[in-house]
This record gives C-alpha cells, structure tokens and sequence, in this order.
C-alpha cells in the first residue's frame, strides 16, 4: 500500500533520513520506534509532504507520492496525527473536527463519522464549544486523534499518540487504534512508548540515527535483546 | 509543613478545574501528583506559581500566603517549576539560561553595570563560576555555549530543571518531567531528582505520567480526578487502589 | 435650545459618516490581520490604487459608478494577491516585524510607484454619487454618507458570516493559526491566504472608491491617515474581529466629531490616541477582544 | 559635481519640495523653472554661451531636510537657490544660504518674516516674486468689507500652515480695525478631508463670509461641505485657491459666490504666452506656483545677465535694485529694505467653474 | 585589567581615531557642509537606532513611535537652550530626561499590553506628542522652533560613543539578560523570578531617555525643529534602521543608521526615485535577510579572541 524507497531528507545541511526504505500493507499496524532524533517524525512528515525529499520515492496504492503537495495528499486518503497534537487552538473542538473533514463533501456521512467519534472520544462531546486551546493535553490528543479520523483516511500516521497520556488513556488510545485498525484503516505508528507499540503492531522498525537497523514482525523484535535493552527499558 | 494548599479552588467559566483541593507537603518530601488528563494537575501548578489566580481558597508556604503574588514574586518565595511544554529561552545559550535564573541572587545594580563597577565584574564572576558548577551537576557542563534550542529533547528537558534550581528553590515543582523520554533517560531522570532532593534539601512536587517514575521516586502520591483528590498515599497504596485504578492506572495495574 | 440640539445631532451624524469610512477601510484591515497576522501597513495604500482605478475608470473609461467599482475591486484583489505572493509569502516563517517592514516597504512603493505614474497631483472623481443631501428636522445627511454607512454594515455581516461559517472561512481561521496542520487537513493554505489578500485588498478597493468619490479628491498618499485611522479603528474594535472594526471606526468617528464640536478641533488625533490607549489600559484586546491568556 | 561654469554651465539649485506633503508645488516649480531655463539655453545661454542647469534637491517637504537640501546645493556650488516654496522650510533654509553667501529666491513663500532678519534688518540673502501675507490679508478685508458688505465673518485656518495664520491673522485685525466682527474662528489640518464638524459649528455663529485662507484642495472640500450642510454665505480667500482642480474638487456650483486673492489673472496679456508654453511642454495648465517659479527664475537669469558674471555675490547684489523687472505675474520691483516686491494683486470671483477677473488692488 | 583588556583597547583607539580623523578634516574644511550635516544626521540616528533595539530588539516590545520621544528631547532641550538661556549640556541632558519622565509614565501603564496592541499604543503616544507641540504656542507651534547650532561634531561624536557604551554595558549585564529572557518568553523569564513589567519598563525609559538625548542634538544643530519632524514616518524609519541591521544586535543597529542616513543622502539626488528605490531596497533587504543585515548577532572583533564577557568554553 505505502512503499518507501530510499528516501533522503534534509534541513539544511543536516542530513536526518538517510535513505530509508519501509513499507506498509494494507491493513496493517506498522511501528516506527527509535529514541529521540532518530527521525521518526520527520518520516511521518515527508510521508505526508510537509517535508520533501532530496532523494528516493514514496508510493501510495502505486501511485507516486513526492512531489505532491500536502493537501493533495490527505485527499489520496493519507491522514496525519501530528507529533504535539497541533490542534487549532484558536477554533471550538467542533470546528476542529469539521476541519478534519475539509475535502469530504459527503455530508450524511460526515455527520455519522462525527457520531462514532464521539462514541469512541466522549470527552470530547462534552467539550463540543470549547475553545481547543484551554483544553488538556489529553484532551487535546484524543481531539487530534478525532480530526485525523474525519478525513476517513485510508492510512493513518500518528505521531507519539501516548505522549502525556495518563495510563489508563494510554491503553484506550491504543485499544483504539487497534479497533480503527479493525475498522478497515491502515496504521503507521509512532511511537517512544515501544513496549505499548509492539504489543499492537503487525510489524516494526526500528530507527536509529536516520537510518533503519531493524526490521520484521512486532512480536520477534519485542523478545529480540537489543530491542529490550535499548527501548523496553528492560 | 512546608506547603499547605487549604481548599483551594479554580473555575474556568463554568469548569471548575480544581475544586477543593487540601494538600499538605512536609518539608524535604518528594510527593506524586497525578491523574487523569484534564484533573487540573497542571492548574495547580499554575495557581501555586501566580500564572492563574485562585478563585478560593489559601496557598501557604512557608507559613506565609503566597496567593496573589506575580509569578515573579513567587519565585523569589522560593518556588521554582518546569513546564509541560517546554519553555527554554531557545535561542539563548545554554549558560544564558541558567545564568538568567541567577538573577535575583546578582550582587549589582544597574547603574553600577552601564558605569562598570567593581562590584558587577565581581558578581558576574560568581555567577558563571555557579552556572557552570549547577550545568557540571547536570551534565550539561560541555553543552555551556551552544544554544539551547538546539539540544536534544532530553536534554532540553534536563537543562530546564537546571535552570529551575538556579533560582535556589525550597520547592521544586516538576510538570511531566519525562514526557518525550526514553526509558532509559527516564531512569537517569529518577536518580537525579533523588539526587537533588537529597543533595539540595529540596522538596519536590511532581506531575507525571509515567508510572516506572512516579512509584520509583515518590514517596507520597496524591491523585486528582475532576480536581478532587480521590486517593493518597503510598505508591503501594494507590497502585492498588480500586478508584484510582479505575480513573487513571487502568486494570491491569503496573 | 432646539438650536444646539440641532447642532448636536449634525454632529452626531457628522461622526458617524467619518466613522463609517473609517470603519470601511478597517473591515479589510482587521480581516488580514485576523487571518495572516500581519499589520499590512500596505492597506491604505491599496485603498489609494482602488481609488485611482475607479478614477480611471469612471473619469477616462467614463464607466458608471457600480462597473467602476467592480472593477477597483477586481483589480486590487489581484493586486492583493501579488503583493501577497511577493513580498509576504516569502517571510511567512520569518519574525513578525520583518514583515511589518516590507509591508512599510510596499506602501512606500505603492505611494511613490503611483506618484511617478500618476503624478503628486490631486485629482478629483466625476460626480459619480449624487452630491445630494436630505435636510431631516434641521439636520444634513449626505446621499453619499448613507451609502458608506450601509455598505459597511451589509459588508461587515457578510465578512463575519463569512469567516465563521464558510468553509474558505474556516479553512482561513485553521491555516491562520497553524499551517502545517491546515495542509494535513487538505487545505491548500497558499490559496486559502490569497484569498484572504484578495477580499482584503478587495474591500479596501471598495473603500477606496467611496472614499474618493465621497470626499472627491485622491492623491498619491490619501491612503496614509486613513490607513492610520483605520487600524486605530481595528484596535479599538480588537484586532482581528470584523464587527469590531465597525464599532471602532464608528467610535473613532464620533469622537473625533465631538471633539471638533467642542472647538478643539486641533486635538482631534491626540484625543483618538489618547481614548485607544485608555481603552487598550483598561481592555488589553480591545473592546471586543477576548482576553486569551495563554494557556501554560 | 565640476566647479562652476567649469562645462560652460552655471547650477542654480532648486532646494524643492518634490515628495511629501506639499510635492505639487515642487513639482510646478520645478516645471516653471526648468520652463525659464530652457528657453535661455535654446537662445544660446547667458555669459557668452553658457548653459543653465538646474541642481534639484528634494526637501520632502520637510523642514530639516530642506536645511540638508540647501547645504548639499551650497556644496555644489550653485550661484543661486531657488525655492523651497513654503514659507517654514525658507526659513529652515535660510541659515545655510546666509552662511554661504549663496541668494535663494523664494518664488512662493509669502510669509513677512522670511526676508527679515532679527532686529528689523532684512535678510541679505533671501528674495521673492511674489507679495507678503499679510498684503494679502489685508486686501482680502478690505475687500470683504468694502465690496461684500460684510459685517461678521468667521475665520478657518489651516493650522500646520504658517502661510494660512500669515493671512488669518492680517485678515482678522484689518476687518475688525475696519468694524467687522469675528465670530468664530475655527482649525484644521491640511489633508483633513472631513470638515463637517467645525462647518457644523460655524454654522451656528450665521457669519456674512467665511475667510478661508488654505490651499486650493482643502478650500474646494470646505466650500463643497459647507454648501452641502446648507450654508449659503461667501467664501474669501488667498492667493492659495489658485489652481484648475480647485474647482473638480469641489464642484463648480459650489463654488459660486467665493472670491480670492491672487498673483495675476489668467487672461492677463503676460501670461498668455507663458500659458500657452507651458501647456504645451508640461500637457497641463500651469498655475501660480509654476508662474512665479518662472519668474523667479529669470530674475536670476536677469540677474546673471546685469552682472555679468555667476558669482553669487554679485547676482545677490543685482536682486538687491532689481526694479522693473517684467514677469509673467507682474511688474517686480524688490524693496531693498524687505527685499518684498512691489506689485499688484488682483481678486478673482469664481463664477461657474471659472475664476474671473473682478478687481484689482495695489500696493499701498 | 578588565575593562582594559586588549579588545577594548583597540575599540578605544579606533573611536579616537575616528574622531580626530573627523574633526581635523573639518577644521581643515576639508569635509563640505552636506557631508558634515550627514555626519551628525548618522550621530543622530545611531543614538536613535540603538535605543529603539534596546526595547524593540533586546527586551522584545514593539515601539513605533520612538520619534515622539526624540521630539519631547527636543523641544525641551531647545526650551532650555533659546528661552532659559542654559548651556548645551544641560539642555540636551533635559531633554533626556523629562523624555525619560514621560517614557516612564507611558510605559507603566501600556507595556502590558502585547505586540501590534502595544505598537499601537506607542504609535499613539508619538502622535500625541506631535500634536500637542502642534498646539504650544510657546515652541511655535506649526512654524516651529528656531533654535542657534551650538552643537558641534564634539558633542555628536561623544554623545554617541556614549549612549552606545551605556546600551552595551546594560545590555551585557544580568539587567539586560533579564530584559533578553523576557523577549525570549516572559512567562519563563516571570518564572524564573524576573519581574518582566520593571525590566520592561527599565528599557522603555533608557530608551527614552537615550531617543531624548537624540533629539537635543538634532534641535540644537538644525536651527529648526517642527512637529512635522517628529511624525510617524521618522518613527517608522528609525524601525526600519533596527530591523534592517539586524533587530536585537546593536552593532546591526549602528549599521543600519549609517545605510540608511547615507543611502537617504545619496538618493537625493534622484528625487522621484528616492521613495520607490527606498522602498524596494527595504522589500528586497527584507526577503533575502528576513533577519537583517547583521542577524541577531554583534559584530565582534573576532581576531582579537572571546567577547568582553568571556562566555563559557
Ligand atoms: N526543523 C528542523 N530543523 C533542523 N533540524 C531538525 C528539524 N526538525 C528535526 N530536526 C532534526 O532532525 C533529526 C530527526 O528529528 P525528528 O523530529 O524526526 O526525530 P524523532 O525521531 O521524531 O524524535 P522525537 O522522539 O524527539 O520526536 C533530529 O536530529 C532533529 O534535531
Ligand atoms: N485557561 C483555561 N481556560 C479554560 N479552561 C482551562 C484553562 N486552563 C485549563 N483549563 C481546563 O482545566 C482543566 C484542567 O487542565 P489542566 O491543564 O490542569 O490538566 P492536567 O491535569 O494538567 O492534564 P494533563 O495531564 O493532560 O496535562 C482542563 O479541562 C482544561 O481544559
Ligand atoms: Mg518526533
Ligand atoms: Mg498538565
């Protein structure tokens, strides 16, 4: 579905991927993981065309990716949950959600899509009028989390969706993102928390300094020892 | 005791974020606070330190009132925090930063600096020599000149504690300290907070979620819900308490 | 008795014909500023091209009054839209003020540009608005007042309406305050921002034509006090919410009235300032901005 | 910048307003006096064959840039300045020029202080072509209460306009020493465009005219919304009001019963030449300003031609007696104790779009 | 020893240098007066510049009306010299400080207030100025204050090298950094115990007091001031000095005075043109170097080692 090839990204003179290649099948939950700086982010970035590469190709359901810009992307059916939440601050939750839903024109189904987000997301119904920015940090991540499902994307990049989670949302969020995985959607996940990611993923890598080290299903990365040491914090 | 918060109350508009709230935190101690998203943990923190002003209630410490003080003032009572989004001076140096901290503790006026004084080149002295030792203690000491923003997230994080104690608190306030680390610097995180409490005679309050930090370091934790403390105690205690467990930690406990 | 009621009451509506040219010209000022963020000092200037337009067209092209205003307006949107495009774009992520500075440096431009094309001459409009004016109980209302004043408010309720339930208005608010994460939503937010300088520049092209064919005479650089006024007016109102605007310029209006009425008519501008700072002291956002702390 | 007549050329300089506020009468200056030069240069020049060139700097119709505009003109050896054209940056000026020695011929700055020095002397080095404020204030009331009948009049004065207080101040101590009464004096600001409200107030007080000595642009707003609020009373004023736009802006019925000071009458037989010329090299009329810049200009160029030579003293010294001198404003003879010219001035009446000759009024 | 190391020493013989190069070119009058009348405008607006970065630049505000307090500097300090009859010194010092005064009393109350709210504010305050000198009869109002040159390029030359030493040496002490921390993100910088209004405030009144001393000299070398002067567009193009030097570097600020007095003075001669090159050299400065000509950095003397305060290796 998602193929990485080689990819390289800059800023500036700092060479952050260093020619990357992964790729993501449909229906499954894939896990980026790797410590601080490795470049997980700016991954998810470049996937979603905020960041260009300087080498290398990316392609969605066979069709190439670079090169397009970021708000044809989301149309292709790719969705980001971006790293900080990045929700609108400045506009109601309500009007947050509608945002996510800028290129449907379906509207019926809008309308049902919001339902089941606040099913999945109650405090967020409860929050309906509230300014986002005087939200919590939860609440602000389930909000980011709900926008992002509003464009009903084929593929979902989520960036560190457990940041500043309480534990028990922690493992609501990923039992989420398992159901929405279950629902039909594709997932590339992010995540520090990588005990939480492998225990959900379908397959993983690992990142290190902008390159890929490791790779294969979550399962045997989470016995492997390196991985234990390094990220398990065992 | 050191701080004495005595129903303690916030409301934003309708919301009460904090509601109530009674918390008492003895000297030296190192005490938990944590909770749901949205429990107004953070807005305690906001009310202790003079950003937001308290709809109710008193704030002691130190035996005196510290409501309606400017963040500033408060500081100066002996307060220092760390922010849930970091808040570094990100373009300054990384010894700018702690060196700024060291403010109210300069020796020199004004004047005295645009005339040259003795006394300013003798209190700048002083204060880069303390700098420098606080970034050694931090490990930072090598990182002095580069600039802060470009360090790594951890850090970034460790430097804004640094910063923090250069103020020379009696009470350091530590918002989710290990949010964006590894476990690995989580661990390093917990030995140094040990360490300062220990080294520092200081008292520590901190927000955090994550729970291998939470109940390796604190020895007394309080749990908000709806900004009501619904359990404290112990990190035994409220491990297995049943309310907490159902508000925050989640079944299978940790 | 009934004389200085009279009097006052001439006065009043005095303030309010200025005041609602004021309020024009903030609505496009405010609507900018709520989206891009920027003090596009450059608005009055547009303002300045909108009414030189119109002059052209009505005076040389001898087009009538509502073609010509089109026209004004449809030429300084996309003046708008490439002043954005070239002198704005390109500092998005660079500090606020070096974009207040190239927006000084485009109306600068714009004035002495249009001072070597057009000359330092005053020109005036063809009377293209009725000069009339009705005399209701004693007092003096011009045609061409009530068309400002009406206009105003038809434009303001559409800008707001506009701005907050459209989807171009909601997509304007999203990339105002994040960019990136309007992209991540679809919106194609170098549009969307032309946009916002297309309506902006389109109003104060409006502006422009009322002004000149109101007052009748324009200049190279008859964009400057109103310019000035116009964002005090946006200020008082609080910067960024389009009935405010109209508010501000409507009270910004009436007191410089009530001043010159008082035979101070010297101390018009300081009074202004002086009731902006007095109002911002005791309102930090203005009167009907929000105070939005932010949230630590 | 070659020394003087080093190229077989002469630089007088224009110390000119060409940006800012009053940038028109730069502008027309600027014009009239590159009209005058041009037409030298084309008879061969002045001195056996030199050319006369034209040193412009912009003052941007301010008064500290007009002070660094003449000091670079005087570096640049010019024998003459002409300009600036409004009295406050004269007197900025004026300094430099007279620590140089260098003459400067103000061809519109009317206010009396301006060619005199502390303690009553005039100063050496400062001329003009065109009469004083207070002579034109003084011959606006004598004509608002011998011809206009009028017994109350309210004032409106331009108040960043020194030239505006000049005749404001002449015109209400002649009409008052004359038995009119003052009933209401009123301020603005050049570039207001909104008069309404002190029109408002005036209003009130009912006078028989309404003397308004500011420059054409306000004056037509002024009239326009004074006659829109229902105020029928005459206006009178300056020599200001001289221009074609005056009666664009604001609208020839309007303007109907106002009168004004001025310099010279359009259909006078001295102008006509001079007219027809400058329409044709410049595409539009010229008005006063363009006028007595001309003037100015070949009061130099006579200047040059009696003395004989460039040097500034010796062309100060020509200005000092000039006398008879025919220019297209009139016969100018300079006072040498106020360095003013003696000559006359005419009131035009607007009538339908049109400022006609009415009368004319000389020096007395 | 310190503060005569050997960085110093050179920066002490150049200024020297400088000056005395200068003042024996105009006693030899070698310098035509246009260039020296350019000269003193550079003193002038470098004071101007580098007291503007001061609040603008280093403490982060946003003042555009800093021309109001050089008018309050002045007309006061011309009040002092022509109708008290008082020596230079004393009137320029005036001007300094009733300017201070009143940057004092305006900054209490607004500089609490954010961004374009307080732009606005010191817009305002500018204009307020003018017009109430607009309105004083006693400084001549409209036509303006004649005032005799007493100030000589001694005055300028010092006045300038002064008020520079006073902006670097407050600048580059804990006063400054907490004036720089506030820029940076004042809710931190309250944090960390800095009371962010008196440090604010403290910049806001040097400042003034500095753009005061600016205007004394002007007054008392152009034989004329105005209220027109003094508008907003001088206030807009002291802005434009700062930020095109570099906002928050007072070396850029230096620079930037010195561009623009000698590019204002060199485009003179093509008057039409002046505005429109002025305009689009501000535009193309701005797109090429959003961060101004110097950044945020000092120009330093490199070769000569570490900053004056040493920094931490
Ligand atoms: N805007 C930027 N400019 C310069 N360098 C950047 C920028 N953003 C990221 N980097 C650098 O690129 C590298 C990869 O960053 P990235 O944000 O992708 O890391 P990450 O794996 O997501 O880390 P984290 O866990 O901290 O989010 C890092 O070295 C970072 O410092
Ligand atoms: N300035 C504000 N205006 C309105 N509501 C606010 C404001 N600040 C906080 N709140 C609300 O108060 C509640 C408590 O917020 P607070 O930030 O204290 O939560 P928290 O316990 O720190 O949560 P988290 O763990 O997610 O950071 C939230 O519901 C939040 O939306
Ligand atoms: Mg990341
Ligand atoms: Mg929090």
């Amino acid at each position: 579905m998602l193929a990485i090839e080689d990819v390289h990204v800059y800023y500036g003179a700092i060479h952050a991927l260093q020619g990357i290649s992964f790729q993501v099948n449909q229906g499954e939950i894939v896990t980026l993981i790797g410590s601080n700086g490795a470049g997980k982010s700016t991954s998810l970035k470049t996937i979603s065309g905020l960041l260009r590469p300087k080498q290398g190709k990316i392609r969605f359901n066979g069709e190439e990716l670079t090169g397009m810009p970021a708000q044809k992307i989301v149309g292709r059916g790719i969705s980001q949950v971006p790293e900080g939440r990045r929700i609108f601050a400045n506009m109601t939750v309500s009007e947050n959600l509608d945002m996510g839903a800028y290129l449907r024109k379906d509207k019926p189904e809008i309308k049902k899509d919001l339902e089941r987000i606040f099913a999945i997301f109650p405090r967020l119904r409860e929050r309906k009028g509230q300014v986002a920015g005087t939200l919590s940090g939860g609440e602000q991540q389930m909000l980011a989390m709900g926008r992002a499902l509003m464009s009903k994307p084929q593929l979902m990049l989520l960036d560190e969706p457990s940041m500043g989670l309480s534990p028990l949302l922690v493992k609501q969020i990923f039992d989420i993102i398992k159901d929405i995985n279950a629902q039909g959607t594709t997932i590339l996940l992010v995540e520090q928390n990588a005990r939480m990611a492998l225990s959900v993923a379908t397959r993983a890598y690992v990142l290190e300094t902008g390159k890929i080290t490791l790779g294969g299903m979550a399962q045997e990365l989470a016995a492997s020892e390196d991985v234990r040491k390094a990220y398990l914090g065992a | 005791m050191l701080l004495k918060l005595e129903h303690l109350s916030k409301s934003f508009g309708g919301l009460k974020a904090v509601a109530d709230l009674n918390i008492e935190i003895g000297q030296g101690e190192l005490v938990g606070l944590i909770g749901p998203n949205g429990a107004g943990k953070t807005t305690v923190f906001n009310l202790l330190t003079g950003v937001y002003e308290p709809s109710e209630g008193k704030m002691i410490f130190a035996g005196k009132d510290v409501g309606g003080l400017r963040p500033y003032q408060v500081t100066h009572r002996g307060i220092a925090r760390t922010f849930q989004n970091i808040r570094l001076f990100g373009d300054l140096s990384v010894i700018d930063n702690v060196k700024i901290a060291f403010h109210q503790h300069a020796k020199y006026s004004a004047f005295s600096a645009i005339l040259r004084l003795p006394s300013f080149f003798r209190s700048e002295d002083e204060m880069e020599s303390k700098a420098l030792a606080l970034l050694e203690v931090f490990h930072l000491r090598g990182r002095a000149g580069e600039v802060a923003k470009n360090l790594p997230y951890g850090e970034q994080r460790r430097l804004e504690i640094a910063r923090a104690m250069a103020t020379e608190p009696r009470l350091l306030l530590l918002d989710e300290p290990a949010a964006g680390m590894n476990p690995q610097e989580t661990r390093g995180l917990m030995e140094l907070i040990r360490w300062l409490r220990d080294n520092f005679q200081l008292t520590i309050l901190l927000i955090e979620h994550d729970m291998s930090l939470v109940m390796g370091v604190c020895e007394r934790i309080y749990v908000l819900d709806y900004g009501m403390i619904i359990a404290s105690g112990t990190p035994e205690e409220i491990r297995t308490d049943p309310k907490v467990i159902e508000a925050y930690l989640g079944e299978e406990a940790i | 008795m009934g004389h200085v009621l009279r009097e006052g009451l001439q006065q009043v509506v005095n303030g309010l014909s200025m005041g609602s040219v004021y309020a024009l010209i903030a609505l496009g000022y405010t609507m900018v500023y709520g989206i891009v963020k920027l003090i596009n000092f450059a608005h009055g200037d547009v303002m300045m091209i909108g009414a030189y337009v119109g002059w052209l067209a009505t005076s040389r092209l001898h087009m009538s009054f509502v073609p010509a205003l089109l026209l004004a307006m449809a030429s300084c949107a996309l003046l708008g839209v490439i002043i954005e495009r070239i002198a704005y774009k390109p500092l998005r992520n660079a500090t606020r003020v070096a974009a207040l500075i190239t927006a000084i440096g485009v109306s600068l431009f714009l004035e002495y540009g249009n001072m070597l094309v057009a000359s330092a001459q005053v020109r005036s409009y063809p009377p293209v608005l009725p000069s009339v004016s009705y005399k209701v109980g004693g007092v003096y209302l011009q045609y061409g007042a009530i068309v400002i004043f009406a206009t105003t408010i038809i434009l303001m309720i559409l800008l707001t309406l506009t701005v907050r339930y459209t989807k171009i208005g909601k997509a304007m608010r999203a990339a105002s305050f994040d960019k990136d994460a309007a992209l991540m939503m679809g919106v194609n937010v170098n549009s969307t921002i032309s946009a916002t300088f297309a309506i902006g520049s389109a109003l104060a092209a409006a502006a422009g034509v009322l002004y000149g064919a109101y007052y009748n005479t324009i200049d190279p650089l008859m964009g400057i006090i109103p310019g000035l006024k116009a964002f005090i007016a946006a200020v008082l109102g609080g910067i960024g919410i389009i009935p405010g605007a109209v508010v501000g310029g409507l009270v910004l209006g009436l007191t410089e009235s009530a001043v010159s009425a008082l035979g101070a008519s010297t101390w018009r501008d300081a009074v202004a300032f002086l009731i902006l700072i007095l109002v911002l002291i005791l309102k930090p956002s203005g009167l009907f901005g929000k105070n939005v702390r932010e949230k630590v | 910048a070659a020394g003087n007549g080093g190229g077989g050329t002469i630089k007088v300089g224009g110390d000119l307003e060409l940006t800012g506020g009053q940038a028109m009468f730069g502008q027309e200056a600027q014009n009239g006096i590159k009209m005058a030069f041009d037409q030298i240069n084309a008879k061969g020049g002045v001195l056996g064959g030199k050319k006369l060139a034209l040193d412009v700097a912009d003052n941007k119709s301010d008064p500290g840039e007009a002070t660094t505009a003449a000091t670079k003109l005087v570096g640049d050896n010019v024998v003459a300045v002409i300009g600036p054209m409004t009295s406050s940056l004269v007197a900025a000026a004026t300094p430099v020029v007279t620590d140089s020695k260098v003459p400067l011929i103000t061809p519109s700055g009317t206010n009396a202080k301006l060619t005199m020095a502390a303690g009553g002397k005039v100063q050496p080095y400062i001329f003009r072509p065109c009469f004083i404020d207070p002579f034109q204030g003084q011959v606006g009331a004598k004509f608002a209460l011998g011809t206009l009948h009028a017994k109350t009049a309210a004032v409106i004065v331009d108040q960043k306009s020194d030239y505006a207080k000049g005749l404001a101040d002449t015109f209400i101590s002649n009409f008052t020493a004359g038995g009119g009464k003052i009933v209401d004096q009123e301020k603005y600001a050049s570039g207001d465009k909104d008069f309404t409200s002190i029109l408002t107030r005036i209003k009130g007080t009912n006078p028989d005219l309404i003397w308004l000595p500011g420059y054409y642009n306000d004056d037509g707003l002024i009239v326009k919304q004074a006659r829109d609020l229902g105020m029928k009373m005459p206006f009178a004023g300056g020599d200001g009001w001289d221009d074609p736009s005056l009666f664009t802006i604001g609208t020839p019925a309007a303007l109907n019963d106002t009168y004004y000071v001025d310099h010279v009458a359009n259909d006078s037989p001295d102008m006509v030449q001079f007219v027809k010329d400058y329409k044709e090299k410049y595409g539009h009329e010229p008005n006063a300003m363009s006028a007595l810049s001309y003037d100015a200009a070949n009061m130099i160029i006579n200047a040059i031609q009696t003395a004989n030579s460039g040097d500034p003293a010796k062309i100060t010294a020509e200005l000092d007696k000039l006398t008879g001198f025919k220019g297209v404003t009139g016969e100018i003879t300079i006072d040498p104790n106020t360095h003013n010219p003696q000559k006359k001035a005419v009131i035009k009446e607007n009538k339908n779009g049109k400022g006609i000759y009415l009368t004319s009024v000389s020096p007395s | 020893m310190k503060v005569l190391n050997k960085k110093n020493l050179v920066i002490l013989l150049a200024v020297l240098v400088v000056y005395g190069g200068v003042q024996a070119a105009i006693a030899a009058r070698l310098i035509p007066p246009f260039y020296s009348v350019n000269l003193m405008l550079i003193c002038v607006y470098v004071i101007l510049a580098t007291s503007l970065n001061l609040i603008n630049g280093v403490t982060g505000q946003f003042s555009i009306g800093h021309a109001g307090f050089m008018a309050i500097g002045a007309y006061l300090s011309a009040i002092v010299s022509v109708k008290l009859h008082g020596p230079l010194g004393a009137a320029i010092l005036a001007g300094g400080i009733v300017s201070a005064a009143v940057g004092f009393l305006v900054g209490l109350p607004t500089l609490r207030l954010k961004g374009d709210y307080l732009a606005i504010t010191t817009l305002g305050v500018g204009q307020i100025v003018q017009v109430v000198f607009f309105n004083t009869n006693y400084v001549g109002g409209a036509a303006g204050f004649t005032v005799p040159r007493t100030v000589n390029w001694t005055w300028a030359f010092w006045l300038t090298v002064i008020s520079v030493v006073i902006i670097h040496n407050f600048t580059n002490s804990t006063h400054g950094r907490a004036c720089i921390s506030v820029r940076e993100n004042e809710i931190a910088a309250e944090a960390m115990g800095i009371n962010s209004t008196k440090y604010k405030v403290m910049a806001f009144t040097l400042g003034s007091f500095l753009g005061g001393l600016a205007g004394g000299l002007y007054a008392n070398y152009m034989y004329l001031i105005q209220p027109t002067t003094f508008s907003f567009l001088t206030s807009f193009n002291i802005l434009v000095m700062v930020v095109l030097g570099g906002l928050g570097s007072m070396t850029g600020s230096i620079v930037g005075a010195v561009v623009m007095t000698v590019l204002s003075a060199y485009l003179s001669q093509f008057p039409e043109w002046r505005m429109v090159l002025t305009a689009l050299l501000l535009i193309v400065v701005m797109l090429f170097r959003p961060s101004g000509l110097l950044g945020t950095k000092e120009f330093n003397l490199g070769f000569l080692g570490k900053k004056g305060e040493s920094r931490a290796a």
